[in-house]
């Protein structure tokens, strides 16, 4: 019951859904409209278990005491006052759009604005042409920056004799060329994984997803 | 409100950049407040535009319209519900059927697109150019990007073969499908900059227009 | 010198870039853009498109990737609006349901489009590549009401979208793998037309589908923003911002130009 | 595998499919309904699909029966060990990030494999290892994993569920928070191998600036570069993959990643028949891909 069962379920929703791809049917194409409605409806379930895991893990930190557990206060009056604004109206409610606006925008926002100077920093620090491998990785970045930024352009056109646009051209050509190559490269490799994974999984040789135990 | 929201979103901005001094209570208290707001604004979306439409609308039509068949809608909505399985921990290992059942779907369902859009297309875009070659149709910068474009494809393949060691031809065609990696990524990471940096360009805009209102 | 050149603390470097985005916005410098071709792919095939047709559009991003994706969803959603398409919104992540709602509804406003005759924002659904899929079925079984909860079909621009028939093109506005989802299982699947709007982060892993035409086009980042602005004639924050852009790039290579210089010349000594 | 008892579930789970797929039917009569039951464009992807599950499957009974597969050494798993050493030295504790991945991904499962691999070692020498996980699912997973682990090296008292715990699924509240315990914990080595988004740069930074020795590893092409920029040491893509097999060891994964090389080998194959037979003017290569009708 514990492994057998999660195993044999894998195996018939994974094979169905394999199959049926290939078959134009009415009776097949049903079948793949009822499997998808199935994981539509199983899916948002999941939330169950991040919210019991984040509660239960902020619990203890507060029982515990560990550092800054006075922090998790702040997590469950966050997590209570979205709840309590939006769940009762959902989401089209004035003040639980106004607490995203400019609570929870402006600090995701911010945060990620963080990495504009971390690789900045990191450019400077750790960007080195050590080896032939990252003296090109070095060179292409420089070109694809500069091909980016209007003033590239600006400053070719008017300082050069020789061509229009030539930065921006450059780093078009980049994009479309040793780029594309290698992405597909990195596209056909992975997609392989990716296929041998599934066919892992759906006959149960793969069965790191039931954790461990009996 | 619309001036309070302006203020309340520009403290929060500066505490989280008062991280880029070092760790202290402000940036701590934003984090912390965040993670809060993020959790309760995706239990609402869950619930509101996930678990209501998807399985309690149709569970109270099967309940209301008492049709025995509709009740097989149940099934799934009962395995959806295994979930709370990991409140009782004896009984934790149920919530192995719905994963289940999500994995074997992702998995059967992938195997033949990803065979079909990231193989088949994939190669056939990479013949394509030849059959151009043929009937006269390129230029010359265009059969060396062609030219290039398949070099690039079979070193990189080569690259990630691992069942054979990397020495001799294979050795070589490998380093130059490393050379055209690092220019892969040599490019991702000038994109990323210009990514990145937009990110920062529009929290200023909003600290300097909406808030100090200098422009 | 040299040591003290090659570990200064970062936050020198923050300071540097935190000066190179703000004295450029506070003077409003602006430069010329160059449009290129991925970007006037998607904008030529929503031009060439019959009047009202239909579009999808994907709102598939979150407060962290706001700033490159919306001025593009704001560029794109103009021209739209200027050219009778009418726009499908929906989003697979639930943060992206309260951003495509807010970008929809302040530019039709502005258009003076008309919601669910115009255009329609049906919110976001958990599922990810089984809302895709779905959606391939019938859209109502996905979504059967729109973001505010007026049911489908009392929308009468949906009255003849049932499903991808309708829907001359998928515009994904992403900041994650979404447009690979897209690819796989709509395109493939449904040949569906699917065009993206990516961060920068992004884009190079994308280009082998614009060769393949698997992709119609794509817009990179801010950039992408930008060069839309630019087609549509409507220059907005975007061209502002890659004004703003260039200053910090031009900073960021003269960093890297000095940092190796450096590290050169401290290898040089030590052997 | 299947025992008998589970014959009846077996019927009913058919005849639930069944009914509910005649009610889609009902509900959802297209116009032109194509009633073949095989897609015949499909004819070869179906057989690929075919070929290739047999590939992957033979590959791994026969690495299972004793079959000896050869595995290319793979730069920067050297480093597993000299992290590990340098750490318990230094008294400093290991930083183990999974990602943002769950537990459907490659990356994610591969990560967990050579997570498992490292948590013998530290087992061994007690070295603190910490995992601060983002998806609740690879959480339980994972500590069940280490916790086999420190079984197997007969540490069972060494092993601290506390030290694996759930951090947040917001992605950049993740990132901030294992940042915020770089800084305050100054791990001696930290391991970041999974799938990444965009905190990869923010984590490999802020490790780098805390002298941490970086072994990183993802199959997200677009954060490779970061990687790097900024770590000791980068795995990049399927070298992931191998690397997880390469040091368990383990049948399935180098049986899979053999038959992966021989997709590969196809792959190679085709693309260099297609493009000699396009060049004298044969189309039929380039036909077998072509998009399906």
């Amino acid at each position: 019951m514990r492994r057998q069962v999660p195993l044999i379920l894998c195996f018939l929703f994974g094979i169905v859904m394999m199959l049926v791809e290939f078959s134009p049917h009415p009776i097949s194409e049903g079948l793949r409209a009822e499997v998808i409605k199935w994981d539509l409806i199983i899916g948002p379930f999941a939330l169950v278990i991040g919210v019991i895991t984040l509660v239960h893990t902020h619990v203890i930190r507060v029982k515990r005491r560990v550092e800054h557990w006075q922090y998790s206060y702040l997590v469950f009056f966050g997590m209570i006052v979205m709840v309590a604004f939006g769940l009762p109206t959902g989401p089209k409610n004035e003040v639980f759009e106004w607490l995203f606006d400019n609570v929870q925008v402006p600090m995701e926002a911010t945060m990620f604005s963080l990495l504009a100077f971390f690789i900045a920093s990191a450019s400077y620090r750790a960007f080195r042409a050590r080896t032939l491998e990252a003296t090109l990785l070095l060179v292409a970045a420089l070109i694809v920056m500069i091909g980016n930024a209007p003033i590239g352009d600006v400053l070719w056109n008017e300082l050069s004799p020789v061509g229009d646009n030539i930065p921006s051209t450059a780093r078009q050509w980049i994009l479309d060329n040793p780029n594309l190559s290698s992405r597909r490269g990195i596209i056909l490799g992975v997609s392989l994984g990716v296929i041998s994974q599934s066919i892992r999984i759906i006959f149960g040789i793969e069965r790191s997803y039931l954790g461990g135990g009996d | 409100m619309e001036v309070l929201g302006i203020w309340v979103a520009a403290f929060f901005t500066l505490c989280i950049y008062s991280f880029l001094y070092r760790d202290n209570p402000f940036y701590r208290f934003a984090e912390h407040l965040f993670v809060g707001l993020s959790v309760g604004y995706g239990i609402v979306f869950s619930i509101h535009q996930g678990l209501i439409p998807f399985a309690w609308d149709p569970f109270w039509e099967a309940i209301t319209k008492r049709e025995f068949m509709g009740l097989l809608k149940l099934i799934p909505i009962f395995i959806g519900l295994l979930f709370f399985a990991r409140v009782v921990p004896k009984y934790s290992w149920l919530i192995r059927y719905p994963i289940a059942i999500l994995i074997g779907i992702g998995a059967g369902r992938a195997i033949p697109n990803v065979m079909d859009a990231r193989i088949f297309r994939q190669v056939y875009g990479t013949l394509t150019p030849f059959g151009q070659i043929h009937a006269g149709a390129l230029g010359f910068f265009e059969i060396f990007g062609a030219i290039l474009m398949l070099v690039g494809v079979i070193c990189t393949l080569t690259y990630f073969f691992f069942s054979i060691e990397h020495r001799g031809a294979v050795g070589g065609i490998s380093k130059v499908g490393i050379i055209f990696l690092m220019v892969g990524f040599g490019s991702a990471f000038g994109n990323t900059v210009m990514g990145r940096v937009s990110l920062l360009i529009q929290r200023v805009d909003f600290l300097l227009s909406d808030w100090l209102r200098l422009i | 010198m040299l040591e003290k050149l090659m570990s200064i603390d970062r936050r020198i470097v923050f300071v540097l870039v935190a000066v190179a985005v703000i004295i450029p916005t506070l003077l409003k410098v602006s430069f010329p853009i160059t449009v290129s071709q991925p970007t006037r792919s998607v904008y030529d095939f929503i031009d060439e498109l019959p009047k009202d047709s239909t579009i999808l559009m994907a709102f598939n991003y979150g407060p962290s990737s706001l700033a490159e994706l919306e001025p593009m969803a704001a560029a794109v959603l103009r021209h739209c609006f200027r050219k009778n398409v009418r726009v499908i919104g929906m989003t697979l992540f639930n943060v992206g349901a309260r951003l495509g709602d807010r970008v929809m509804s302040e530019t039709a406003a502005e258009m003076g489009a008309v919601d669910g005759e115009d255009y329609v924002f049906l919110g976001f659904r958990p599922g990810g590549i089984s809302v895709i899929l779905g959606m391939g079925t019938a859209i109502d079984s996905v979504f059967d009401a729109d973001y505010r909860g007026k049911p489908l079909s009392e929308i009468p621009m949906m009255q003849d979208v049932r499903n991808y028939d309708r829907i001359a093109l998928v515009l994904d506005l992403a900041s994650s793998a979404t447009p690979e989802a897209w690819i796989v299982y709509a395109n493939t699947k449904y040949k569906q037309q699917v065009a993206a709007g990516v961060t920068g982060v992004m884009v190079s892993e994308l280009y082998p589908y614009i060769q393949s035409r698997q992709l119609v086009g794509l817009m990179p980042g801010l950039l992408g923003a930008a060069e839309y602005e630019t087609l549509i004639d409507t220059p907005e924050k975007a061209t502002a911002g890659m004004s703003v852009q260039s200053f910090v790039h031009l900073l960021i290579f003269v960093l890297v130009v000095v940092g190796n210089v450096a590290f050169f010349i401290q290898r040089r000594r030590t052997q | 595998m299947i025992s008998k008892k589970m014959i009846p579930l077996f019927v009913l789970l058919v005849v639930v499919f069944g009914y509910s797929c005649n009610l889609a039917f009902a509900q959802e009569a297209p116009a032109e309904v194509d009633t073949r039951l095989f897609h015949t464009g499909k004819i070869w992807i179906f057989v690929s699909v075919i070929l290739f599950s047999y590939a992957i499957i033979h590959s791994i009974y026969h690495a299972r029966s004793g079959g000896n597969i050869f595995i290319r050494r793979i730069a920067g798993l050297e480093a597993v060990d000299e992290a590990i050493g340098r750490s318990t030295e230094m008294g400093r504790p290991i930083l183990y990030i999974l990602g943002l991945g769950t537990v459907g991904d490659v990356a994610t499962i591969a990560s967990m494999n050579i997570l498992s691999q490292v948590a013998r070692k530290t087992a061994d020498y007690e070295t603190p290892l910490r995992v601060p996980c983002n998806d609740p699912i690879v959480l339980n997973v994972v500590r069940e994993m280490v916790k086999a682990a420190y079984l197997d090296e007969g540490r069972p008292d060494a092993y601290s569920e506390d030290d694996i715990f759930f951090v947040t699924e917001s992605q950049f509240a993740y990132a901030a928070a294992v940042d915020g315990m770089m800084v305050r914990e100054k791990p001696a080595a930290v391991f970041l191998q999974g799938t990444f988004y965009a905190e990869s740069l923010i984590l490999a930074e802020t490790g780098n600036s805390v002298g941490a020795i970086q072994i990183a590893g993802s199959d997200s092409d677009s954060q490779l570069p970061f990687f790097i920029t900024a770590c000791d040491y980068t795995l990049i893509g399927e070298e992931l993959y191998a690397a997880s097999a390469y040091l368990s060891r383990e049948p399935m994964l180098l049986g899979s990643l053999k038959g992966q090389d021989y997709g590969k080998f196809i792959l190679f194959a085709g693309i260099v028949l297609g493009v000699t037979l396009e060049l004298v003017g044969i189309t039929w290569v380039t036909t077998f891909f072509q998009e399906v009708k």
